[in-house]
């Protein structure tokens, strides 16, 4: 049988490949990208918990949802930013972000 | 049985991610991660809730691909330059070390899924949930009115 | 019910403005005019909700604790919509657009700090966020705002993923999202997935504290934004977020206080140990004030490590004090910005003669960061190192004692090139007043709470006696 | 119990009038910031009287029979007065609270120093007409006066000593307030270096009280000081005596005194006479309990006594009408200070009182000379009797109140101190008889030259010009005399603001002694009296001293007048010890010389240590933290993977210590 064990180190493991993604990615959208992995992770934990343990509130299906909302609100709040760097820079390298340091 | 079906799925999923994470074709990994989340859906399904699974498809899977693509042409990214080795290896440390951190911390043993059908999840979503879901409306708002801001051109 | 009516305000107004703002392209200044004055009805809003005691539509909890936010999330926005008044037309492409952001900024701060479930306290805070991205990339003429807003975002948003993920191993635990319910769960025990859960969600809310390791973005984040924005920065999510946190370990944590404490002081020292020592080499003083501001964030963590009301309270008075001294130092910027002065040691040099008042407002504003007696960043320092001791915390107290000196010295360097150096550009500057103004009032409350703290103190302290009773 | 809860204002109202000069000041057009100031002292002047009104009834009633003092009625519920604001607190640790504490003598002093400042602040609204820095000068003034009310109320000495600095400051920068002369830089530097030396000791003495009592609150160190050991106790007291000492310029920390007349001479009338340097004595009785306790009063009586008798003997030496003033309230302090020493403590705060009075009104009224006649110098003022009639009867009044004619004010506060001296010292007593000679003697050389003699020569003036002041420690030609007046200057009355200034404190130099006089039995040294060891002498042990201190004092006059009525300038003593007078016996100089060697020896001793040692360390510190934050500078890359590997890396030390208990 699928227990909750296995949703949850679904989304762990996920969870690792998309922190991977976003250390080493070197393109600003494909971390963006990498970041959408990792808030699913947590989507996931979400409704599985909820599925499995929280048969008369279900929050954590409710907090899914939300999460779903909430990804597609930061995505678009992030490309609009990017534009503004495009326009600047040229490109959303992350090359392109290095100047400020120190 | 599901074990199986559960399997296949997870082991899709991963690959998807692991395609949209190594990928350096970013157009390539954004139709990967267009797959990953199509998978998700189904496993919304399993965990029995179709109303999930159907806002999963249609938002993660369709909408957030689709303006991923948009932005990948507007500025003109094609393939991305792989990370240095050096910085990989750490990195991939890093994240063997957090994944293993995690996973020893989690195993929870129950069996039975409670499904919930879509009347449960809106009943609860305009009851309890009233509050939550206004503020969602003006975060989606705000963002909307960000990305106008920021986005469009100015007329010097 | 009041304030509910306070978050409708807000809400609503934000709409308002964001509706109003294309039409009156050309007035800005109206829009500013209106924010003032709803973040004045929501401040006194937020002094009337001290003494509710109400749960609103079963997620907001409106309490002292809610009505300290309102009052200081409400005072910050309006002192940053007023200083938008200066020059309302120079925020380029959405003037009228800005204060919508700043509305629903506070906002957000305010439904975190009162939250009392995970979902509304990550909808609180990404609100929140949202907001502060978009103001840290308004001056998009300037390449550094891109750049520093960008970097701000995409590091913003793993933090949210850290938090979120936290907040659903912490769900997995406890098999709820109320922090009441979380409570009595833990209650019996703590299980390992809930303690993890936690540090995870540390993660994140130490990223919006600019707490070291999590603090990589603020200098970029700072310089990039307009003074103004980087008063928003300094200001807005470090109060929701540092208020946020004592809603978390005082409703639904508290089981676990004494290890979370642990935890947050290893930060804290972290990050005034580095932050100090970062700040030291700075020449361009929104860059200084940055890395400042994470060493202030570390005291502030260190009453918070403390926990109890008055480790609580001491932090609630080094906000206080912080946002009068750290705000009203990048308003002093935005002055100085509008008229001609740029953001660095050498454009600053000789302030003292071109703009004689400004230079004073600078000299005590500093000062208080820097916590010389007198200034309520003395006494805000005081309580927290008092709170440490009572802790009994003497290695920490002691290096945090030390590290405050690095703070003397790099402030003093700014005060020097202000004051001894001469001029380059002689002339005298032409200050906007009404810039000065708020100045001067953000000044003048850093004394006056300096030398009279007593009653700040202590309506910061029932609050959080209160909070912790109920 | 109305004046008593609203007695916060009284020092408020000064500070609020300061903020509004300071901020609003060139808004303040012409004299307008003078009589704002002035009103704003009016209102402080009434409810101080108000306050005293109160205290009056309020306090426990004494009464003398037969030579002893006995309790008529205790104090109404309620006295002494006290009022009280947090204002630090700690947790768990006692803070520091803001206290009011009014008593008696707090009553009494902030009445006086409110009515003294009223009349000075109306004085000064046609003296200081036309300056430059008109409303700034209003605005120290009244920040001074804050200050100085809020020291005398203070019910704990950790704001006494806040508000101790504050007036320290406003000295300052009001002898300093002519900036531009390098003899007022030089004086406000010398009296600066002076009083804040001095006031080291206020705060060692505090600590090292606080380390012992644990508190700082003046009625529980009253209680507790016959706790401390006899050694502690004079330890405590003798260093906040050093520090009273150089406020009220004592010897050997006199110098900073006949310097800081640079100043203003409403500023010299109001700081530098009657009160600022009078809260030396205020402070020394505050600490009365300790300093008796550490058997240490002998050492206040001893140094009273002999700046009373160094200063008046100086003082005819001097040509200057505010130096010779000066030289005047060394001396006069040193009468209180000798009757404090020699339990005479409601005596000295009776010379208090009416020295502030009768003080103010000579400096005022030498203001109003220097007004009419635009010189300094006694020997070029011409004949101002004539000119300057109202100046002439005021000063008059204040001269016969500073010698101790009866029945001037004077003379009562300062005859008791004597009196009660002769019962514990006879030779203190001595010294004062001795001193009040001389005082007769300058005081009337100053008026008759003054007021009845034509425009003179001044004997010292031509030597004067363009030589060195080493009393300033100034080379030549930086600290010229003031020019003199042109030959033909017809003085002239001054304003009327400033002859009703005269006229009131006139009129309170002439009644104020009265109500400590056996006329009134001693009502004022009963409303005093402390209830322990401090004296009271009964009216019929007085009468004797009355009559040798009045033979004194008019010998004193007598042989003044004698000399100077008829041929002023003759040179009568010999020449060296006229010089030696006027270099001040040479104090003044060998501090700058022995402040100057001495300042060389722990350069010289320390001066390899500090190359070879500190130096080095304090470099090497330095070097490596900013070493430390370069370096640190490379982890801040710009990189934003970077960035987000640290993220990774804290959320991993997280995870790992959130798993493992601790």
């Amino acid at each position: 049988m699928i227990t909750l064990g296995h949703y949850l180190t679904l989304s762990a493991v996920l969870f690792a490949i998309g922190l991977f993604g976003v250390l080493t990615k070197r393109n600003v959208i494909a971390v963006l990208m990498s970041v959408e992995i990792l808030l699913n992770a947590a989507a996931i934990a979400f409704a599985a918990t909820a599925a499995y343990r929280d048969p008369l509130f279900f929050s954590g299906q409710l907090f899914a949802l939300f999460i779903i909302v909430v990804a597609a609100a930061e995505l678009s709040i992030g490309f609009a930013i990017l534009l503004t760097l495009y326009r600047h820079a040229g490109s959303v390298s992350t090359d392109v972000i290095e100047e400020m340091r120190g | 049985m599901s074990l199986v079906a559960f399997a296949i799925l997870a082991g899709l999923i991963l690959a998807g991610a692991l395609v949209v994470v190594f990928s350096s074709n970013i157009v390539r990994a954004a139709v990967a991660l267009a797959f990953t989340f199509f998978l998700i859906a189904g496993l919304y399904f399993m965990l029995g809730s179709p109303m999930l699974a159907v806002v999963q498809f249609a938002v993660n899977a369709a909408a957030i691909p689709i303006l991923t693509l948009f932005i990948i042409m507007m500025t003109r990214s094609r393939s991305v330059r792989p990370a240095s080795g050096i910085f990989v290896l750490v990195a991939l440390a890093v994240v063997i070390a957090f994944a293993g951190g995690l996973w020893a911390y989690l195993g929870a043993a129950e069996t039975q899924v409670f499904p919930v059908s879509p009347e449960g999840i809106g009943l609860r979503l305009l009851s309890v949930t009233l509050f939550p879901f206004e503020v969602a409306s003006v975060l989606l708002l705000l963002a909307m009115v960000g990305a106008i801001v920021l986005a469009r051109r100015v007329e010097e | 019910m009041i304030t509910f009516l306070a978050v409708v305000l807000l809400a609503v107004g934000g709409m308002l403005v964001a509706m109003a703002a294309p039409l009156l392209d050309r007035r800005a200044d109206v829009l500013a005019g209106v924010t003032v004055a709803i973040f004045g009805v929501t401040a006194i809003m937020g002094a009337l909700a001290y003494s509710e005691r109400v749960l609103i539509l079963a997620s907001l909890e409106a309490g002292p604790l809610t009505g300290l936010a309102l009052v200081l999330l409400s005072v910050a926005g309006l002192a940053v919509a007023w200083s938008g008044l200066t020059r309302p037309q120079s925020l380029k492409g959405g003037p009228g657009e800005f204060y919508a952001f700043l509305l629903w900024g506070v906002l957000g701060g305010v439904l975190l700090v009162g939250a009392n479930n995970l979902l509304l306290f990550f909808l609180g805070l990404e609100l929140s966020s949202y907001a502060t991205y978009v103001i840290a990339a308004y001056d998009r003429d300037r390449r550094e705002s891109a750049e520093g807003a960008t970097k701000y975002m995409v590091l913003g948003a793993l933090g949210s993923a850290f938090l979120l993920y936290g907040f659903a191993l912490i769900y997995a635990a406890t098999g709820s999202i109320y922090l009441d319910a979380i409570r009595q769960s833990l209650a019996d025990g703590v299980p390992t997935l809930a303690r993890v859960g936690f540090a995870l969600a540390l993660v994140g809310l130490g990223f919006k504290l600019a707490l070291v390791p999590f603090h990589a973005w603020v200098p970029d984040a700072y310089q990039g934004a307009r003074p103004l924005g980087g008063a928003f920065l300094a200001s807005v999510p470090k109060i929701a977020v540092a208020l946020g946190l004592i809603t978390l370990l005082g409703r639904g944590f508290f089981p676990m206080n004494s290890e979370a404490g642990g935890w947050i002081l290893g930060l804290a020292f972290l990050s005034f140990v580095l932050g100090n020592l970062w700040a030291l080499p700075q020449e361009n003083i929104k860059r200084l004030l940055a890395y400042s501001t994470v060493g202030h964030m570390g005291y502030l963590a260190l009453g918070l490590a403390v926990g109890g009301a008055f480790g609580y309270a001491s932090a609630g008075f080094y906000l206080l004090a912080y946002l009068l001294a750290g705000a009203g130092a990048f308003f002093a910027l935005e002055a100085a910005e509008a008229a001609g002065v740029p953001s660095t040691l050498e454009g600053w040099k000789g302030l003292g003669r071109r703009a004689p008042l400004l230079a004073a407002l600078v000299a005590l504003l500093f000062l208080s960061l820097a916590g010389v007696p007198l200034l309520a960043g003395f006494l805000a320092k005081l309580y927290v190192f008092a709170a440490a001791a009572k802790a009994g915390w003497y290695g920490v107290l002691v290096v945090a004692v030390l590290t405050t000196v690095l703070g003397y010295f790099y402030y003093f360097k700014v005060l020097a090139a202000v004051f001894l150096d001469a001029p380059k550009d002689a002339g005298a500057l032409n200050v906007s007043p009404s810039a000065v103004a708020l100045v001067f009032v953000f000044a003048g409350l850093s004394l006056l709470f300096g030398v009279w703290p007593g009653a700040a103190f202590s309506v910061i302290e029932r609050a959080f006696s209160v909070f912790l009773g109920a | 119990m109305i004046y008593a809860n609203l007695s916060y204002w009284i020092p408020l109202l000064p500070f609020l009038g300061f903020l509004m000069l300071i901020l609003l000041g060139p808004l303040f057009r012409g004299r307008l910031s003078g009589w704002f100031a002035t009103l704003t002292m009016a209102l402080v002047a009434f409810l101080a009287l108000g306050l005293l009104a109160e205290a009056l009834r309020a306090a426990p009633q004494w009464r003398l029979v037969g030579g002893e003092v006995e309790l008529a009625r205790g104090a109404l519920s309620g006295f002494p007065f006290r009022l009280e604001w947090p204002w630090l607190s700690i947790q768990g640790e006692a803070g520091i609270s803001l206290t009011f504490y009014i008593d008696q003598l707090a009553a009494l002093v902030v009445a006086m120093v409110a009515v003294a400042s009223l009349f000075i602040h109306l004085f000064s609204i046609g003296y200081m007409d036309g300056e430059a820095r008109y409303p700034t000068f209003f605005a120290y003034l009244q920040l001074f006066t804050a200050a100085m009310l809020t020291f005398v109320m203070a019910g704990n000495f950790f704001i006494a000593l806040l508000a101790w600095e504050v007036m320290g400051l406003m000295s300052y920068l009001l002898i300093g307030f002519y900036y531009k002369k390098k003899t007022a830089q030089a004086a406000m530097k010398k009296a600066f270096l002076t009083t804040k030396l001095a006031d080291l000791g206020f705060m060692l003495g505090l600590f090292w009280l606080y380390k012992e009592l644990g508190t700082f609150d003046l009625a529980t160190v009253a209680e507790k000081a016959a706790l401390l050991a006899v050694p502690v106790a004079s330890g405590i007291g003798l260093l906040v005596f050093v520090a009273a000492i150089g406020k009220s310029a004592q010897f050997p920390l006199h110098v900073w005194l006949l310097d800081a007349m640079e100043g203003p001479t409403p500023v010299s009338a109001m700081i530098h006479a009657a009160t600022m340097v009078a809260a030396g004595v205020y402070l020394t009785g505050r600490f009365y309990p300790v300093l008796e306790q550490g058997q240490a009063l002998g050492y206040v009586a001893w140094i009273g006594g002999i700046t009373a008798l160094f200063a008046a003997v100086l003082a005819p030496a001097f040509a200057d009408v505010k130096k010779i003033m000066a030289w005047s309230t060394v001396s006069q302090l040193g009468y209180m200070f000798l009757g404090l020493g020699v339990f005479g403590w409601a005596a000295a705060m009776f010379h208090l009182l009416t020295h502030a009075f009768f003080k103010a009104l000579l400096f005022l009224g030498s203001g109003s000379m220097i007004h009419g006649s635009k010189t300094q110098d006694i020997f070029e003022m011409n004949r101002l009797g004539r000119y300057m009639p109202w100046t002439w009867v005021t000063f008059a009044v204040g001269a016969l109140a500073l010698i101790g004619v009866p029945p001037f004010a004077g003379f009562w506060s300062k005859d008791l101190i004597l009196d009660v001296a002769k019962e514990h010292a006879p030779v203190l007593w001595f010294i004062g008889m001795v001193a009040a000679f001389f005082t007769a003697f300058y005081t009337t050389r100053m008026f008759v030259i003054a007021f009845h003699h034509p425009s003179l020569p001044s004997p010292w003036k031509a030597a004067a010009w363009n030589k060195d002041c080493p009393e300033l420690n100034l080379k030549a030609g930086d600290c010229p005399p003031d020019p003199a007046p042109e030959p033909d200057h017809k003085p002239h009355e001054s304003g009327a603001e400033m002859i009703i200034a005269l006229v009131a404190l006139a009129a309170l130099s002439l009644i104020v002694g009265f109500w400590g006089s056996p006329l009134f039995g001693q009502s004022l040294l009963l409303f005093l009296y402390p209830g322990e060891a401090p004296e009271i002498i009964p009216a019929s042990k007085l009468f004797g001293g009355y009559v040798i201190g009045t033979l004194v004092a008019l010998a004193g006059i007598a042989v003044a007048w004698g000399l100077y009525a008829r041929d002023p300038l003759k040179q009568r003593a010999p020449l060296w010890l006229t010089q030696a007078l006027q270099r001040r016996l040479y104090i003044d100089e060998f501090y700058y010389r022995v402040v100057a060697e001495v300042a060389q020896w722990p350069t010289k001793a320390l001066w390899l240590l500090d190359t070879y040692v500190v130096d080095v360390v304090v470099d090497a510190v330095g070097y490596v933290t900013m070493i430390t934050g370069q370096a640190l500078r490379y982890l801040q890359s710009g990189k934003l993977a970077v960035y987000a590997l640290y993220i990774a890396l804290g959320a991993l030390a997280l995870v790992f210590l959130g798993g493992a208990r601790w």
